[in-house]
């Protein structure tokens, strides 16, 4: 088992084990943060599979701005583990078991797809310079467009998050 | 081409709008006019490019065809009839009435790029942009707690089904190693990499979701009965229709080859649609919910297209859309005119507003497929599409079965208005322009049941 | 001229956009006037087409296009009307008889506030009844199909606020939308096997091209295309919506519910008899529902006490006739039938619409008698409906029904004498309705009494031409015995032609009419001693008399109208009232109940709805991957 | 034994069955928002497993958008939950039931 | 700076400084916490583990919501936040990138600043009620 190998089998037990920790916490806070931990996790693997800048970013935008917003508005309603709200035993059963059999289902229907086989040479593709020439040629459209997408996010911020007030708008 | 720009920057305009009129009235003129704006320059789109093979544009983020744009064309002429007729509603809904605007044109956005992407990001991207404006303008009522509820509603499961068509665009990512749609269409039927299957199913149930076919429907009567009635009015139009045809433009250029594989589900998803549209409408009380409900029974209809994979199936759904359309817009304006949104409210409308009550009987009977309305039409191009195909017959009868029961309802409305004794309670008298409006809505709504031809020999 | 053919549906139109449009401002005598004109304009038009294509220079059907209706890869479906022998008849039947019924209406609706409404609708009517029979593809028919259907559920429920009109309307509506979907079903299925949807390539394909089904596709579209033509027809078992259909203004009773509309099942499988006669098992049970209609109606109408559900029941009696008359093959003699009996019928409506109007809406015939002395002109053209229905020798019912009778008997002796019994019984039904109407004495109120009058002359002439034509109708299609040359076969026969000619012994022939009208004037003669009092009237001297000097009647009494009337009772009461009616019902309900189950999964709770979704995706991929090929 | 394509597939399939499970099994909006954001991220890891199969920068250029996507519904989502609490002092999903049948 | 240079090395045992920092980072937290926690005086008394309020007894929770308007000025930052993602690729290879490239984040940058604009206007930057 080279370093590879044991480095994937810590972090998936990491992933895996934090994730199952984010659903079962009671206290949203702590949800919160083993949502992060599991993040970290994603970005370990981001950088055995040589996406070297993905994993930055991942943990810049979803565990730096993302869950820290999460966080903010745990903390801003003040949720806590006596509020938070319980399904019934029967209801968490009937979701884990439809969600274990969508599992199920599911690695047994992809289990014999084919594959090009892994290169385990590390390739130069994660790196932050091939990424920029990558995007701004082929996907420039797709990057102008998704600033449609933030303006109607922050038309979303002002319009629901903003208190009514009739002084400032048409 | 230019009309995604247009409307991008037509959106910006319409939010500083809002920073300098402080007359609602006259935002809803300048949205009027952008809208025309925006028609012209679509057809000025369609006038531009020659009507050759379809050429890809940005590296294949696009492809431009006959029927991407003729369809952009006609769901922007659709919401010039909108902004027309329900703009003075919009005004009521709250105090961002320019915001609601210029989310509508950043819809429209989405809308373009819905019906000409060529690449599983813009179909990303498209989708997204068609439905975040869509969880705001749901919860736009902010005094009404069922507006934000349907906000909520909508946003979580909106999320849940973003997640479902991410996981199948990566594995069919993962089958082909492209994202280009027309990469897809090499994909063979016998010993298809279940990557790729998976795929399919993935996202023909993230579509499934945003067009509500069953079981992915429920959503759909919660929010369109919660969500302000204007803005109801064009989910359940202009974005569905969109959302098919997305749909569509997946199925039939990535997927046509591999047809086999997925339309025996997809058959199982139409005819559940059927049911369970058609059916619970029947319960109703509110016209408001029942028209939801009845959407996704239209939407089961329209699936029929995508179920048969030819020429047929593209005009189908454009006449279907349109057809639809401008009939479920009628309905709404009228609605929204009326105090009371259940069936008792229109008790006696024809006694008080005998027009009102004619245009909506007309826009009724082209929702239930009478003959020489657009719905008839609509319903007989989708259907003749799936029987060319020479499959599906059972289908086909199971469909006409549901569409004798959808007259049930349909024709409660009708029946409420013409033979039941009351006083249909208007908000405020209609005025002599939106008359004419509604009359013209319901001439278009008969010359498509009519003349067909008149607009599918364009395209 | 056949190229003006557009001008006939065209004049209707105008007629119900005129008064549709400007129903508030249009005088009541102006609007009368405006829809009997475009009916009139039609009607002239039409006879003008009628002279070209009787005369000898005319070859084969002329379709005039009008638009490109559906085009669509290999299948095109033009706009066009199909001008020929039976397109031309059911013209000048809708127009002739329909312009009749609108004179009089404009006397009748009268009083109405509505009345402006009512021609615009009736208008429409007209209009999609002609599109129905001037269609030269199944898809206009189609169009023309679900057109009166409509217009005819608009005119049932005219008079909703005094009337228990929403079942009636409602029940009318179900049950054609049963036969409309068998109507499509069969369409799908003609096109699907064929390709195209119009008469002529249709028909010539049939032969030639086998369906995907074999022999049988002939036999599973004709039974689809019947099913519509069950519902639209009144027959056995969608029958029940037409009695209760008469809720309506009497004169669309006689417009829609006998002269035209409720013939169009005829017309379509009249139209299709290329197709039927490959098809002879369906053949067999047009034959039989028919028969069981015809006596089955009117055994019902023995008991009925309301004047036009009398009417109503003898209608889809008659329509039962018809229907018997295609499943053995005799289409021209169908039509024929459809010819005279939209005369008398519509006479016999209209005549009970006089009625009812000097009876101030008084319907029951129990509280009538005697109306006679007051109203001449009605009891005469009245007397003539019922002795044209009753097939009395000279009349026109006489000819059609004899011709349906002898056609019958050639086919199969047994249903012949089926048959003849429910002749019998409409003779018995008519006459008592006759004299329980017309003579003896007057039962009503003093007050009736004292109103009762003559109808005004917009009503009666209507009245004495349609009663002409009730005489002089039936001599188009002399028996064989009697002339050689049958001018209305002779006419169909480019178009239709009954399957098997028949020739039977002048000898037989003579027997079976002698037969058919003696018996009907015995009937009679029972129908005046039976009738002569009703029941809660005490006898008066001269029933009492006849009931003395001919003690027969009391076996009559006990042998046959004792347990027909039972029977009838007994129809009425289980198998229309708990067995079709039930039936209708109970898939209202069970789509109800369906609905109301459906509606509660819809529990508000969003985490229930992503959890039905992913069992939706668990399904969906276990299909797909592990589920057997479909 | 070598790390092959299918175990990235596993892993991520199951993470994202376990945001499923989360999503089913947790009344707190916000909770369930979270889950999604779990969906999303195994769904990230899987595209970032292919773009090495095929030493394809495409990939990780998407995965890039999703992130985008994500942070706007984010902004969106966040929004319109402090608008619920700020009406029924609660983000506990069964509440939301005053629209149903 | 330096984050950009350690992306620019490309295998993964280059990261190999980071993973340390971090160890010796936490490390160091949990440490220090574990032995003031292990090392501490313990004495767990009632009247030491209630807050302490003038005397007078807690009632409800301490924590208090926030405003609304700092929750808004998080979500407008989230927004901006993720810029970051298409600028620093744009930033590395700003040179070959040439004019096209800069029309196109020119362009990306002007829906930005109307965004940013109309943000402004309407006030919601505010932090004064």
């Amino acid at each position: 088992m080279g370093i590879y190998d044991i480095a994937f089998w810590i972090l998936t037990v990491i992933a895996i084990g934090c994730a199952l920790g984010v659903i079962l916490s009671r206290n949203p806070i702590n949800s919160v943060l083993f949502l992060i931990a599991t993040f970290f996790a994603i970005s370990g693997h981001y950088l055995l599979l040589n996406a070297q800048f993905l994993a930055i970013v991942n943990i810049i935008v979803y565990a730096g701005a993302i869950m820290v917003l999460f966080l903010f508005v745990i903390m801003l309603m003040n949720l806590n583990a006596d509020v938070e709200p319980q399904k019934g035993r029967l209801v968490q059963l009937a979701g884990v078991v439809s969600g274990g059999a969508l599992l199920l289902v599911l690695l047994a229907a992809l289990r014999t797809a084919k594959y090009p086989t892994l290169e385990s040479t590390p390739n130069e593709i994660g790196l932050i310079q091939n990424l920029g020439e990558v995007l701004f040629t082929q996907y420039v459209l797709p990057f102008e467009i998704s600033s449609v997408l933030f303006l109607s996010a922050m038309i979303g911020a002002i319009v629901i998050g903003k208190k009514e007030d009739s002084t400032h708008s048409a | 081409m230019k009309a995604i720009i247009a409307a991008t920057i037509l959106g910006i305009v319409m939010m500083f709008a809002g920073l300098q009129m402080k007359n609602k009235s006259s935002v809803v003129t300048l949205a009027i006019v952008l809208a025309f704006l925006l028609l012209g320059v679509n057809i000025w789109d369609l006038v531009a490019t020659p009507a050759t093979a379809p050429v890809g544009y940005f590296n294949n983020m696009l492809r431009i065809d006959r029927y991407a744009l003729w369809f952009s064309t006609l769901m922007t002429g659709v919401t010039v009839l909108y902004t027309l007729l329900v703009g003075k509603e919009i005004q009521k809904v709250g105090v961002h009435v320019a915001e609601y605007f210029a989310l509508i044109f950043f819809i429209l956005c989405g809308v373009y790029i819905l019906s000409c992407y060529n690449n599983m990001l813009m179909l990303f991207l498209g989708i997204e942009i068609l439905s975040i404006p869509q969880y705001i303008l749901a919860g736009s009522d902010k005094k009404n707690l069922k507006s934000s509820e349907a906000s909520l509603k909508y946003f979580l499961m909106g999320a849940f089904s973003t997640g479902i068509l991410l996981m199948g665009i990566t594995l069919l990512y993962g089958a082909t190693g492209s994202f280009n749609i027309v990469a897809y269409s090499f994909l063979q039927s016998d010993a298809l990499n279940p990557l790729a299957l998976g795929g399919v199913i993935f996202v023909m149930i993230a579509l499934g979701f945003k067009v509500s076919a069953a079981p992915m429907h429920m959503w759909t009567p919660d929010v369109y009965d919660g969500s302000p009635t204007p803005f109801t009015a064009y989910m359940a139009t202009v974005v569905k229709a969109s959302a098919f045809f997305a749909f569509i433009r997946l199925f039939q250029v990535s997927f046509g080859s591999i047809s086999s594989q997925w339309t025996v589900v997809l058959s199982v998803i139409t005819a559940a649609t059927l049911l369970i549209g058609n059916l619970t409408a029947v319960f109703q009380q509110s016209v408001k919910r029942m028209l939801s409900y009845s959407s996704i029974a239209q939407a089961g209809f329209m699936l029929f297209a995508v179920l048969a994979v030819n020429a047929v199936a593209w005009q189908g759904i454009i006449i279907y859309a349109v057809a639809y359309s401008i009939a479920t817009i009628g309905i709404f304006t009228v609605l929204m005119k009326l105090k009371d949104y259940t069936y008792d409210g229109f008790n006696g409308l024809a006694k008080k507003e005998p027009l009102l009550a004619f245009v909506t009987t007309i826009f009724l009977f082209s929702l239930a497929g009478i003959p020489l309305t657009g719905g008839f039409m609509a319903k007989y191009y989708v259907i003749q599409a799936v029987m060319v195909q020479n499959q599906f017959l059972w289908l086909v009868i199971f469909g006409l079965l549901m569409a004798a029961i959808s007259v049930y309802y349909y024709f409660r409305v009708i029946i409420a208005m013409y033979f039941k004794e009351g006083n249909a309670e208007l908000h405020a008298p209609v005025t002599q322009g939106e008359k004419v409006l509604l009359v013209i809505t319901c001439g278009l709504v008969i010359l498509i049941g009519i003349f067909p031809q008149l607009l599918l020999s364009w395209i | 001229m056949t190229q003006l053919v557009y001008l006939i549906p065209l004049f209707p139109l105008i007629g119900f956009l005129i008064n549709g449009l400007g129903w508030r401002t249009i005088p009541k005598t102006a609007a009368g006037i405006i829809g009997s004109l475009a009916i009139l304009a039609s009607f002239v038009v039409s006879v003008g087409i009628f002279f070209e294509v009787n005369s000898p220079s005319f070859h084969g059907p002329v379709l005039v296009h009008l638009f490109d209706f559906i085009q669509t890869g290999k299948l095109y479906i033009p706009f066009t009307f199909q001008v020929d022998a039976l397109s031309t008849l059911f013209l000048l039947i809708i127009t002739g008889v329909g312009f009749l019924i609108h004179v009089y209406s404009t006397s009748y609706m009268h009083h109405d506030e509505g009345m402006v409404k009512y021609f615009a609708f009736l208008n429409l009517f007209v209009f999609s009844m002609l599109l129905l029979v001037l269609g030269a593809n199944y898809l206009v028919m189609f169009i023309g199909w679900e057109g009166v259907g409509l217009c005819s559920y608009l005119l049932i429920g005219f008079w909703f606020k005094n009337r228990d009109y929403t079942n009636a309307a409602k029940k009318a509506f179900v049950m054609n939308r049963i036969g409309d979907l068998g109507f499509l079903v069969g369409m799908m299925m003609i096109l699907f096997n064929y390709g195209t949807l119009s008469y002529g390539e249709f028909f010539g394909k049939l032969g030639t091209v086998p369906g995907a089904l074999g022999e049988n596709t002939y036999n599973w579209i004709a039974v689809c295309l019947f099913i519509g033509a069950i519902g639209k027809s009144a027959q056995i078992p969608l029958y029940t919506w037409l009695p209760d259909a008469m809720a309506g203004p009497t004169p669309v009773s006689a417009l829609i519910h006998a002269a035209t509309m409720v013939t169009a099942g005829i017309y379509m499988i009249a139209r299709s008899s290329v197709l039927y006669n490959l098809a002879p098992f369906t053949l067999h049970i047009v034959a039989i529902i028919g028969l069981a209609t015809a006596i089955f109606a009117a055994t019902v109408a023995i008991k009925q006490y309301d004047i036009k559900k009398v009417l109503a029941y003898s209608t889809v009696s008659q329509l039962g006739f018809m229907f018997l008359a295609l499943g053995v093959g005799a289409y021209t003699t169908a039509v024929f039938h459809v010819m005279t009996h939209a005369f008398f019928k519509a006479l016999l409506f209209l005549g009970s619409g006089s009625v009812i109007h000097a009876m101030g809406g008084e319907q029951d015939i129990r509280l009538m008698g005697g109306l006679g002395k007051k109203m001449r002109i009605t009891q005469i053209t009245f007397l003539i409906g019922c002795l044209a229905i009753s097939g009395i020798p000279g009349f026109s019912g006489f000819f059609s029904k004899d011709e349906i009778l002898a056609a019958t008997y050639a086919h199969d002796p047994i249903l012949y004498y089926m048959a003849l019994a429910a002749a019998m019984m409409t003779a018995f039904y008519m006459f008592r309705l006759y004299f329980l109407t017309f003579t003896g004495k007057f039962r009503g109120t003093h007050d009736q009494e004292h109103h009762l009058h003559e109808s005004p002359s917009a009503m009666t002439i209507p009245l004495i031409v349609l009663a002409i034509l009730s005489v002089v109708g039936g001599y188009v299609g002399l028996p064989a015995v009697i002339s050689e040359h049958h001018a209305l076969a002779s006419y169909l026969s480019p178009v239709v032609s009954n399957a098997g000619e028949h020739h039977m012994a002048a000898g037989t022939e003579w027997l079976l009419m002698g037969l058919s009208s003696g018996l009907s004037v015995v009937m009679i003669i029972y129908a005046f001693t039976a009738n002569k009092v009703p029941s809660f009237v005490p006898n008066t001297g001269l029933a009492k008399l006849l009931e003395n000097k001919w003690y027969v009647d009391e076996i009559y009494d006990a042998v046959i109208v004792r347990p027909l009337a039972a029977l009838s009772g007994l129809l009425d009461k289980f198998v229309e009232k708990s067995g079709i009616d039930g039936i209708v019902n109970g898939v209202g309900k069970g789509v109800r109940y369906g609905s109301d189950r459906i509606r509660m999964l819809q529990t508000g709770q969003v985490g229930f709805y992503i959890f039905v979704m992913v069992l939706g995706i668990v399904a969906l991929f276990a299909i797909t991957f592990f589920g057997v090929k479909l | 034994m070598p790390i092959l394509p299918l175990h990235y597939m596993f892993l991520s399939l199951t993470l994202f069955c376990i945001g499923i499970m989360g999503v089913l099994i947790r009344r707190n909006a916000i909770i369930i928002f979270m889950c999604v954001e779990l969906m999303l991220n195994a769904v990230n890891l899987l595209m970032v497993a292919f773009s090495k199969m095929y030493v394809d920068a495409g990939a990780q250029v998407f995965v890039f958008f999703i992130m985008v996507v994500a942070a706007a519904e984010v902004a969106v989502g966040l929004a319109v939950i402090v608008m619920m609490y700020r009406k029924v002092h609660s983000v506990d999903v069964n509440i939301l039931n005053r629209l149903k049948h | 700076m330096n984050i950009l240079m350690l992306v620019a090395t490309n295998t993964p045992f280059n990261y190999f400084p980071v993973v340390l920092q971090l160890v010796v980072a936490v490390g160091f937290v949990v440490v220090m916490m574990a032995a003031t926690h292990l090392l501490g005086p313990k004495r767990r008394t009632k009247d030491k583990l209630i807050n302490f309020e003038s005397g007078i007894p807690a009632i409800g929770n301490a924590r208090q919501p926030m405003g609304i308007k700092y929750f808004l000025v998080a979500i407008l930052f989230v927004l901006f936040d993720v810029e970051v993602i298409f600028f620093y690729p744009y930033a590395v290879n700003f040179k070959s990138l040439g004019l096209e490239g800069f029309y196109a984040v020119l362009l990306f940058v002007a829906f930005f600043f109307c965004g940013f604009y109309y943000i402004i206007k309407k006030g919601a930057l505010e932090w004064e009620d």
